[in-house]
């Protein structure tokens, strides 16, 4: 294997992005790991407290995330392409959709904190075991999926100004490649998610 | 140093973009930034034997020299020192970033600028750990190992120690990637997987063990986290949790740690013993190949940790049969070192005393996890002193001890000097006497029932704990002769010739300390 | 070296090819609803799972590229996923047997 | 078989040597190979080294033999595990409960006390819990542990066969007074055992107040001879003055029933200057704070 140029091992690179959803693999594993637990051992509370959760707004996000990968895909195949301006539009329009998913998980949040469920809160204390864990296990998960979206947004952010400036071309799209498999990476766990805590009554 | 030395300086001459302590602070070369782990690894360490040394003091005479309170603080920052900011980055950071690019004929690891990352991430962590110890309301009482729902409640900073282990365990991750990435696209013409030298072989599974096992450790500490600052209550009963449920997360990492700080060590060793041996290892692929096997069967067995944490029957026997496992490719290391030495011719230098030693004292901790591992002995041994006797084999009679053997095979290449090999075999032989005195008697304390983390104890075990302490001291004075010599050697020792042993591998072959790009031409490997 | 033999990178994903998986996506958004709300059988959990399971797999081949990548980086992906599930089983033999 | 101070002890013990036993072997055997080669392979012995590169036979050896061993060892970790895990149905069942820094064993008969009594030659089982953190009951000379966890019950059982008096310690580490939380474990003769049972005083400390504070825990934080634990002594308490900080101010006020009640049901609301404010909250009733309090009373 020859060594490759240092600054360009497009492939290099490439293994790493892997490499590092590898790893997060393992850390949202974690938490997978403690709902199936918990979930297996009150059934029927986190049957009940799933009813609760909005269902219309968790498939609304549902559909957001899944069309904002779309964008990214494509705004990354046309950088291949050289169609820089349809790429800067369309990773504007996955940063859109990202604010919008976190818009949602906003109001989702607040609504349930208007009515006294959050961790710790007198009201949640005073639910049965499951239930507690049930919403705890909601903030924690869709929270921390939450900050990886945000995060997302920021780095796509960066994105388009890469693409602006022509630091991202046809020839070194890297950056955006790995980025896009990162977004891709946050949205698959949405997937799990959704189910999870919304469909699952 | 020999006759490249006109046309190509070493590393520590080279003239970046920045001047002064900066260009060593913001460099990324794999050599300096190596330096500079040990550097702070070395730091943290003396920290933690001095807490270690504290720690067997007050052991003598409980109540006389520290209280009771300071004592559990004590114990707990000298597992996490030990644990988190010495023996786990350990040997990756230090000798893995000085040597794995120059052994795999590359200029540098394939993320430079990651690299240093990883040591400012290694240096915020290990900053909010010490931070933890001098903060209003006190170092973390915990142990190291943050037991849930104790360490939710316990009153002291363990959130701010909790947060700076999360930000190490970053580090490592990064490292890892770094490490594996590096493996996979940067080695030279010609270095297929199976040329590549043992020590890469180490740091490729470690690598992969770093990458797959701390994300767990990371989100079970922001589960702690939360849990102390919001009041998530996934470990607290009242509120449904499982403790019995941290443990198993926790120990999903830590026990393939205990991997991390082994593999490379054991790495190191193959190294060595060949060379000091004149002749190639037996079994080369045997050697690399259980590498791999022990980082992946490593990944299933942490319930050894909870054989009477109250975990079912049925969980207890699976795992005691896998921990069963890991011993046969960790023995197919040992025998096949062993062989290395028939017909061989062995020369004796400081290094194979370090090498030898370390597989008399692995093996002793090793066969004691054994006895550990097994269902029955662990009912009566858990949780006492055979344990802390079993833990220190490994981890400083093990990964120590190969850090010993690295410091001084590879010295006359990092620093370019040359140390006096009396002085290290003298260091060595009273280490090896104080070490056993040290932790032996902890395995017949541990037998006799002495529960570890104990302040105060029947009056029936203070013999034993009296010969365990004076261990201690002969241990340290042991250690401060090695650390004089080499430090001495830093300054006042000969220069180095390229290849001092007649090593076979590739860092050998260029000037003693390495020029700033390893290589003036890229080697091809040929048979 | 084998490694090289394909890289998902030099592939470039055809707008038309993301707009279909787009939309079988969508269509699988509204199949997992329908299976939830309609309660096909006392199975619809595990198929919910499926589904996720399809629309994940779908993300991964077509948009990450996973398709056109070399089999170091399947097996690797494969790998940590039993590992994973490895790791799921092994805690259950404690959950389920306390 | 070697046999021990209880059924389970002896048991433990003859598996723990077999397994060591192999250790040792093992352990020699890499040891003196390895002398041998060094002594005889050494440069000045043997100044040019022969290659040898691979023996698959060899290789092959020392993967199957090891694993054939270490299998043998986990069968004698495991032969008596399941007796040893599985109390018989007629076992006497004892309740545990683990607390910051103290024992309680409940008998069937709702009797409570700090020192486990079991007679000789009768299956045991303990059934243990905790009320705050993990904690774990070991008994050294059983060979023999296992945790107390909050929210959960373990078990262990066991069949003294020797009449004695044994050390009981803790061994998850639990807090401050971890090394301190330690009880006894009496294994009377069967007679003796029925007799002690069927008393409802306690035979040594006849007083009623002095029982309720040691089941309850109290005497896990606080002393009666004056000297300082966790928490203040009893010793002197009654009626004495003392500085406490309410609200973070400091105020003195004397010692009496109302105070000491305070004390006990809310233990925040005063705390004792020089002490941390980690006293728990004990259910307590009123019968009982009243026994308490007489046996305060006497301790002036
Ligand atoms: C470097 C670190 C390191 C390493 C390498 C190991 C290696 C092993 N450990 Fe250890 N262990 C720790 C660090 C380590 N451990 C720590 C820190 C703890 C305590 C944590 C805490 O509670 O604070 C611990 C605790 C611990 C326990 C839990 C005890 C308890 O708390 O109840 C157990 C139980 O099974 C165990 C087992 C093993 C086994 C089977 C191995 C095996 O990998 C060993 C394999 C090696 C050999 C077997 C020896 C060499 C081989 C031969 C000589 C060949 C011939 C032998 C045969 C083929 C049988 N260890
Ligand atoms: C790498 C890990 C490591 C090392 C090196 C040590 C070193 C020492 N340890 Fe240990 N120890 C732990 C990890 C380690 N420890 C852990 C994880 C725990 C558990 C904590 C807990 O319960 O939570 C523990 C607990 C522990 C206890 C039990 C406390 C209790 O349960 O109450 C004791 C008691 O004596 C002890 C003593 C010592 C002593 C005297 C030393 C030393 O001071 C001995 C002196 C050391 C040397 C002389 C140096 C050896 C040289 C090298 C390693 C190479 C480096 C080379 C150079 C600097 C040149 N330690
Ligand atoms: C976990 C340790 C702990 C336990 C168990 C405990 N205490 Fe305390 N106790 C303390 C501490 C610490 C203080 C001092 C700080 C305070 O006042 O809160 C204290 C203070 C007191 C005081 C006030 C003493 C004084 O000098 O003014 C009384 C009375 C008291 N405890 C009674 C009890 C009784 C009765 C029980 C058992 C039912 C009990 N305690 C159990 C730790 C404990
Ligand atoms: Cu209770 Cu330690
Ligand atoms: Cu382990």
């Amino acid at each position: 294997m020859v060594q490759a140029e240092k600054q360009r091992d497009r492939i290099g690179a490439k293994y790493g992005m892997w490499l590092f959803l590898f790893t997060e693999i393992l850390f949202f594993g974690g938490m997978f790991l403690l709902y199936s637990v918990y979930r297996s051992k009150y059934p029927v509370e986190f049957h009940a407290s799933a009813a609760e959760e909005n269902l219309l707004l968790g498939s609304i996000n549902t559909a957001v995330l899944l069309t904002s990968s779309l964008f990214i895909a494509v705004a990354i195949s046309a950088v291949k392409k050289g169609n820089y301006r349809l790429s800067v539009i369309l990773q504007g329009a996955t940063i859109l959709m990202g604010i919008v998913f976190l818009g949602i998980k906003a109001v989702e949040w607040f609504e349930k904190i208007a009515r006294g469920i959050y961790p710790n809160s007198p009201v949640l204390d005073k639910m049965s075991m499951g239930e507690i864990l049930f919403f705890g296990l909601y903030y924690v998960m869709t929270g921390i999926h939450g900050l990886h979206v945000l995060i997302g947004v920021c780095v796509i952010a960066f994105m388009v100004y890469f693409t602006l400036t022509g630091n991202i071309t046809r020839e070194n799209f890297s950056k955006i490649e790995n980025t896009g498999l990162y977004w891709h990476f946050v949205d698959i766990v949405w997937i799990y998610l959704f189910p999870l805590f919304y469909l699952i009554t | 140093m020999e006759s490249t030395a006109s046309e190509c300086e070493s590393f520590y001459h080279e003239k970046g973009k920045y001047k002064g302590i900066l260009s060593w602070l913001m460099s990324t070369d794999h050599k300096r930034i190596g330096i500079q782990y040990l550097v702070a690894l070395l730091t943290f360490f003396s920290v933690g034997v001095m807490l270690g040394l504290l720690i067997r003091l007050s052991l003598i005479a409980p109540g006389t020299f520290i209280g009771q309170e300071t004592y559990n603080r004590v114990f707990s920052v000298h597992g996490i020192i030990m644990i988190f900011l010495f023996i786990i980055p350990g040997v990756p950071v230090a000798f893995g970033n000085f040597f794995l690019p120059i052994m795999i004929g590359a200029r540098d690891v394939a993320f430079p600028r990651l690299n240093r990352f990883t040591w400012w991430t290694y240096l915020a962590g290990a900053t909010l750990v010490a931070l933890s110890l001098f903060a209003a309301g006190g170092a973390p009482d915990t142990g190291w190992t943050f037991y849930a729902p104790y360490s939710i409640r316990a009153k002291a900073n363990i959130t701010l120690a909790v947060t700076g282990v999360f930000v190490l365990g970053f580090s490592s991750i990064l490292t890892g990637i770094n490490f594996v990435t590096t493996i996979h696209r940067l080695r030279a013409p010609g270095m297929t997987w199976f040329k590549l030298p043992l020590f890469v072989w180490t740091l490729y599974a470690t690598g992969w063990v770093q990458l797959l096992a701390t994300p767990v450790l990371a989100i079970t500490l922001v589960f702690i986290i939360l849990g102390r600052v919001f009041g998530v209550g996934f470990f607290d009963p009242s509120k449904g949790g499982d403790p019995i449920l941290y443990e198993h997360l926790f120990w999903t990492y830590s026990h393939p740690a205990v991997y991390i700080m082994v593999l490379p060590a054991m790495g190191i060793i193959s190294e060595v013993i060949p060379v000091f041996a004149r002749k190639k290892i037996f079994g080369y692929k045997a050697v690399a190949l259980s590498a791999i096997g022990i980082a992946s069967v490593g990944y299933f067995v942490w319930g050894h940790h909870m054989f009477t944490s109250g975990m079912s029957d049925t969980a207890r026997i699976i795992f005691s049969f896998i921990t069963f496992l890991v011993a046969v490719p960790s023995g197919i290391k040992i025998f096949n070192w062993v062989s290395t030495l028939y017909k061989g011719s062995i020369v004796g230098s400081a290094p194979i005393y370090f090498a030898l030693t370390f597989i008399f004292l692995f093996s002793i901790g090793g066969l004691t996890g054994l006895i550990i591992g097994s269902l029955e002995p662990n009912l009566q041994l858990h949780g006492t002193y055979f344990i802390v006797a079993h833990f220190h084999y490994v981890m400083f009679g093990g990964a120590g001890f190969a850090i010993l053997t690295a410091l001084h095979y590879w010295f006359p290449k990092m620093f370019g000097r040359m140390y006096p090999e009396r002085p290290a075999k003298i260091g060595w032989f009273i280490l090896f006497i104080g070490f056993n005195v040290l932790y032996f008697s902890m395995f017949i304390l541990g037998y006799e029932g002495m529960p570890r983390r104990y302040f105060d104890y029947p009056a029936r075990y203070f013999p034993l704990h009296l010969v365990s302490t004076i261990g201690s001291w002969i241990l340290a004075a042991g250690l401060a002769i090695i650390a004089g010599n080499l430090l001495r050697a830093l300054f006042k020792g000969p220069k180095a010739p390229a290849d001092p042993w007649g090593g076979r591998t590739l860092e050998w072959t260029i000037p003693s300390p390495p020029p700033a790009e390893n290589f003036v031409e890229t080697p091809v490997i040929r048979d | 070296m084998a490694l090289n033999a394909t890289e998902g990178g030099d592939h470039i994903g055809s707008y038309r090819t993301y707009f279909f998986i787009w939309a079988a996506l969508m269509l699988l958004l509204v199949a997992t609803i329908v299976v939830a709300k309609v309660e096909v059988s006392k199975y619809s959990v595990l198929l919910n799972l499926f589904i996720a399971t399809v629309k994940a797999g779908l993300v991964l081949f077509f948009f990450m590229h996973l398709k056109y990548e070399n089999w170091f980086l399947k097996g690797v992906l494969f790998m940590v996923l039993v590992m994973l599930a490895s790791v799921i089983g092994l805690t259950f033999s404690d959950v389920w047997y306390r | 078989m070697i046999l021990g101070p209880s059924n389970v002890a002896g048991k433990i013990e003859t598996s723990f040597l077999i397994i060591t036993a192999a250790c040792v072997v093992l352990l020699v055997a890499v040891t003196i190979t390895m002398l041998v080669f060094i002594y005889k392979y050494n440069r000045r012995r043997n100044p040019v080294p022969e290659d040898i590169e691979e023996n698959l036979p060899l290789e092959v050896a020392w993967t199957v033999l090891p694993t054939l061993l270490v299998l043998g060892m986990f069968y004698f970790g495991w032969v008596d595990f399941d007796y040893i895990r599985n109390p018989p149905k007629d076992a006497m069942p004892i309740d545990v409960i683990a607390r910051q820094w103290s024992w309680t064993f409940k008998y069937q008969d709702g009797r409570q006390t700090d020192t486990l009594r079991v007679p000789v030659g009768r299956p045991v089982k303990l059934v243990m819990t905790s009320e705050d953190v993990i904690h774990s009951l070991f008994i050294p000379a059983y060979r023999i542990k296992e945790d107390c966890v909050p929210g959960l019950k373990t078990h262990l059982w066991f069949n003294a066969d020797q009449t004695g008096t044994f050390d009981i310690f803790c061994t998850e580490y639990c807090g401050l007074e971890h090394s301190h939380m330690r009880a006894k474990l009496i294994a009377m003769p069967a007679t003796d055992f029925a007799a002690w049972y069927k008393t409802k005083e306690e035979a040594e400390g006849t007083n009623k107040g002095l029982e309720l504070l040691r089941t309850k825990g109290c005497l896990g934080c606080h002393t009666t001879d004056g000297t300082r634990k966790v928490g203040p002594t009893f010793k002197g308490l009654y009626g004495s003055n003392v500085t406490v900080v309410t609200n973070g101010k400091e105020r003195t006020t004397a010692a009496n029933e109302d105070y000491i009640e305070r004390s006990v049901r809310n233990p925040g609301a005063d705390v004792v200057k020089g002490y941390p404010n980690i006293m728990p909250k004990i259910p307590v009733t009123d019968e009982e704070l009243k026994e308490i309090l007489e046996y305060l009373e006497t301790l002036k």
